[in-house]
């Protein structure tokens, strides 16, 4: 199913933090219903203005009822400032849904946590949202700097939630690998900066426990155009943009 | 008034002038739901080498003003793969089909070239202008010699029309551009990416783990320009015009200085539709114009 | 922690490693009331022949993404007028004084360093590299050979410390620089323009009278950076990195790849305190990151 | 004297007509007061925004006693559009006062007659005010195409004001060279299109009538340091931001 591009009004955009912000905007395309795991590419700048690339932002909720789109995301740079300074009723381009996204339908019916960190913890609200809808309840367990923002969504299609922050104002005191046991889960779903992914999935595979990780990288096209995404295997390079974002660990970070 | 945005290429009739550059436009499909692909004037597909390649290690892009550097390294999964798997869906785009085929050695042009002669490829376009590759890239593309040897070469086995991609690390680009129509060339595409390098301050090396890799976008269209400018000038075959085309306009440009046709990459990043809006962009201006072929205009800036 | 910007240049101290590029900054004391020129490394004039010159007719700037083409020409008073008019004020300036002394036959170039051998100025930047004029420019900035003759010409009667400004548009610039430094260039700059083109799509004609004129602008810096990058690893003397520097994050990746100095030019017009605005921020960079002098980070990148 | 660099504060914004716009900018520095024909170079984006060049624009009227500076312009293409979208409170850089302005004192105590064109109007406000505190009362004639702008502030510090315009909506239906009789002055101060200046330099050499005109070219730098904006003459190039923009007709014209 080939993406799309499509131009969708701001609806609503919410300050977080100091640097999360979250959008909602029109998403009309219920014959392209982006499900967890997918992204879009996102530009509210003209072509000929920098930044030269289109930005890649996961879905982090989408309602086809009202047909919108939530994105949460952390203002890093020239792409995402611009972005926060977006205010209702102006246009947004998209490209998408992109990715192959989570798969809900295999982790249904068994013990799943997910993972996030920081802003890693985008995409599994969606994910939280359809595991939740297909019946599984899932424990979330999810790790900050300082401050967690986005998390009381997350309550109410969750079982179990955990907080660890690395200043330990808020929740645990420390990693939040330190309070995931993955030997009680058959899954661990997992989205945050690339070494607390690899140490999930060092945690998971010490006990067998099967571990699915959403890969970063900068991208050009985000359709599969382009190979400026991939990541380097054992067994080859994965397009992260249209094989991913989505791998099993093993798949990415070896056994 | 009615436009015609047709161009006829080497015998074969092209829907418009513009075509989607190699490596920033995947085999086409890609682009499927996005842009009205017949409206195009062909699709050239990423790069293919003989034997399948990983690509770069490392740091692929950044952006750099109005421009991009990427360092893929010709990734790709062989000819013969591009031949199984992405032709057929090539085939059913409904616009014309460029193989751009890249190198390790001359035997590996000239197999590659063989295994593409009985497919349904349109135009092999011969890629010795790769700055991101050691071997088989931007070795033939500096001196004249060399790229004459691997055009000839090609040239012998290829029943391709062969549409040879020029560098702008030419050492001359009249020159190389004169060679290689002598060694057998029957059109000429140009420019590719030009040798650039970054550093990263905090880490204090080369952004790219091969040091330089290729700047693109409309950073260059200025040089490129005035590069395909020259070599309509210095040859009798059709060129086809690239480096920072953004809008109808640059394409123009393009026209104006004798291209026959134009390709756009970089900007396919910058608007997904990029292709689609460049040939809307330029029907728009021959209508505003009374202009109602691309003949008409073709070479009118040159003195 | 205290940061020294000093930079010894060929035994002359310089206050920062920032100088005025040629063209762009007068004879300096245009920017005097805007820029603290005493922080500047140096000045270099615009470019000056034996012989005055008009420059060229038409056009002569246009803006392109990122970056600006121009086709002056070389238009100056004459080598005898810049001693006599503009050199007394530069020399109250505070900063060290670049010549540069473009030319059109060979014997004018040496003419031109002679008057200036007995005069107060620090360094001839001797310009092989205009691609605005036919004569005396860019013509011997392409070919090793022709740039060597000069160069060596130059040297035998110019007893100043002589810098060769590069063109991007020599055939292979690393072979070029070691010509030049064989023939007695103390020292290189580069890049000067790169050669560009752009139409004129109501006129249907060149922009520019002459077809084709320079590019300059943060567009050309990663092309800029690889070559002064190759320069550094092929000649042993110092190297002066410019084109497109516009922030003091660029001018550092510059003397990471191994420049002793930068020169600022085209971002002077993006901002008109630009020359002092990077010297200031690669002093605020190197506080940061504990650096206390550019010998500490000069070519640390080089891999 | 060199020029400054100056960042100053937007004060007042007003759209006289679809296309041209009054902004008042405080000037704070008296000790360079601007004089008439003298302009600025703008410029209210970054330095890494295109356009690339700042934009120059003349003084349309200097208020020592304020403290402020006025700027008529027409928005033609990217430079003038950013100045466009600027709000009383917004910064704006300048760079000036640039270039050598109109010799007052020359004029004064001369019949002489301002005439503008369009646009190039912009810099005889300031001019018609400081002849008319040197005692002289100006002629003011001047050529729109359809509709005129900023004539009233004219009426105050001029003699006769005539108006002409392409369409003859308003004033005469034509030319303001037609009627211009330049016999009746000692001294003709123009600016406005190449063209009608140099119809009415030639109308002033037929009788012998001094004439002064103001010219435009495009600017890098616009204080002498690139030659980008040399103007041809018969005795050699002239820098129109320096030497110029105001020159007397024979010097660039030819006689
Ligand atoms: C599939 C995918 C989904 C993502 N989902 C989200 C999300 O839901 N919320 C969120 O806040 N962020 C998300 N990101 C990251 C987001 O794309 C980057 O933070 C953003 O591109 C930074 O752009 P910038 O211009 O603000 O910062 P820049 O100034 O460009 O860079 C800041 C940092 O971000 C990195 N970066 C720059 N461009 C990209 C890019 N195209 N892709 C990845 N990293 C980049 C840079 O290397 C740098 O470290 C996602 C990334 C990917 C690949
Ligand atoms: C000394 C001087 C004083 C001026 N005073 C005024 C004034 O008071 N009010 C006013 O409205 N205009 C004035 N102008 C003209 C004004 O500078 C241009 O209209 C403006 O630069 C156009 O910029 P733009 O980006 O809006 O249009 P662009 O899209 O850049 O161009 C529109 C048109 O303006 C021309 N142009 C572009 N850049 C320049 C430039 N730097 N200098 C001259 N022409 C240019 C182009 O060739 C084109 O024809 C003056 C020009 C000069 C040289
Ligand atoms: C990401 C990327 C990958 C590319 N891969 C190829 C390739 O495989 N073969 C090739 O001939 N050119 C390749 N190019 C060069 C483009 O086809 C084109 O020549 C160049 O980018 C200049 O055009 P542009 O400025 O419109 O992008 C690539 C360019 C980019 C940006
Ligand atoms: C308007 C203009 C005039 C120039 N004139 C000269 C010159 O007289 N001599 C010279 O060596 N280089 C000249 N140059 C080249 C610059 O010195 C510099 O090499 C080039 O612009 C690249 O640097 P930049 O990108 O920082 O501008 C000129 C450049 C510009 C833009
Ligand atoms: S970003 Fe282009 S292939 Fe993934
Ligand atoms: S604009 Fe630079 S010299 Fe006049």
């Amino acid at each position: 199913m080939p993406v799309i591009a499509c131009d969708v009004k701001v609806l609503e955009h919410q300050r977080l933090t100091d640097t999360i912000r979250l959008m909602t905007v029109s998403w009309p395309r219920r014959d392209k219903a982006p499900k967890a795991g997918q992204f879009f590419m996102l530009r509210c700048w003209p072509a000929d203005v920098a930044p030269v690339l289109s930005r890649p932002i996961s879905v982090h909720s989408y309602d086809p009822e009202l047909a919108t789109l939530d994105f949460l995301y952390e203002v890093r740079g020239k792409g995402t400032e611009k972005l926060a300074a977006l205010v209702p009723g102006d246009t947004l381009s998209l490209v998408g849904p992109a990715g192959n996204g989570f798969n809900v339908a295999e982790a249904a019916g068994k013990r799943v946590a997910l993972v996030g960190g920081g802003i890693g913890t985008a995409p599994l609200y969606q994910l939280a949202k359809e595991l939740c809808e297909a019946g599984t309840k899932a424990d979330y367990f999810c790790g900050f700097r300082d401050e967690p923002y986005g998390m009381d969504r997350f309550t109410q299609v969750c079982g179990k939630v955990q907080l660890a922050t690395d200043s330990g104002r808020f929740g645990f005191h420390g990693f939040v690998t330190q309070l995931l046991k993955p030997e009680e889960y058959d899954l661990v779903l997992c989205c945050g900066p690339e070494p607390m992914m690899r140490a999930v999935a060092k945690l998971c595979d010490a006990v067998g426990t099967r571990c699915i990780v959403s890969l970063e990288r900068k991208m050009a096209c985000g359709i599969g155009a382009c190979l400026g995404c991939t990541c380097h295997t054992e067994t080859g390079g994965r397009c992260v943009c249209k094989e991913g974002p989505v791998f099993d660990s093993k798949e990415v970070f070896g056994a | 008034m009615s436009v015609s945005l047709k161009v006829n290429l080497l015998g074969k009739e092209m829907a418009g002038p513009v075509v989607g550059a190699s490596g920033t436009f995947g085999f086409g499909k890609e682009y499927a739901g996005m842009v009205d692909l017949k409206k195009l004037g062909g699709i050239s597909g990423k790069g293919i080498t003989l034997i399948p390649k990983a690509g770069n290690q490392g740091e692929r892009l950044l952006e750099t003003p109005s421009g991009l550097i990427n360092s893929i390294g010709l990734q790709n999964p062989g000819v013969q793969h591009f031949i199984d798997h992405e032709l057929p869906v090539m085939e059913t785009l409904g616009t014309t089909i460029w193989a751009n085929l890249g190198g390790g050695c001359i035997e590996d042009y000239e197999k590659g070239a063989e295994l593409l002669n009985p497919t349904s490829v349109d135009f092999v376009e011969l890629n010795i202008s790769c700055p991101n590759v050691k071997q088989g890239g931007i070795a033939y593309g500096i001196k004249a010699e060399s790229a004459k040897e691997v055009v000839s070469r090609v040239r012998a086995v290829c029943k391709k029309p062969l549409i040879v991609k020029l560098s702008p690390q030419a050492e001359d680009i009249c020159q190389m551009a004169a060679a290689c129509v002598e060694a057998g060339a029957d059109a000429l595409s140009l420019v590719n990416t030009f040798q650039a390098c970054a550093i990263d301050l905090e880490k204090r090396r080369p952004v790219f783990n091969n040091i330089f890799a290729g700047l693109s976008g409309p950073a260059i269209k200025p040089i490129a320009l005035r590069m395909v400018y020259q070599v309509c000038g210095a040859v009798n075959v059709p060129v086809i015009g690239l480096g920072g085309i953004l809008t109808g306009a640059d394409a123009l440009e393009f026209i104006m200085a004798g291209a026959t046709a134009v390709q756009v990459g970089t900007a396919n990043f910058m608007n997904p539709r990029a292709c689609e809006t460049i040939t809307d962009e330029i029907a728009a201006w021959m209508e505003a114009h009374g202009v109602e072929t691309l003949d008409e205009i073709r070479g009118c800036a040159r003195v």
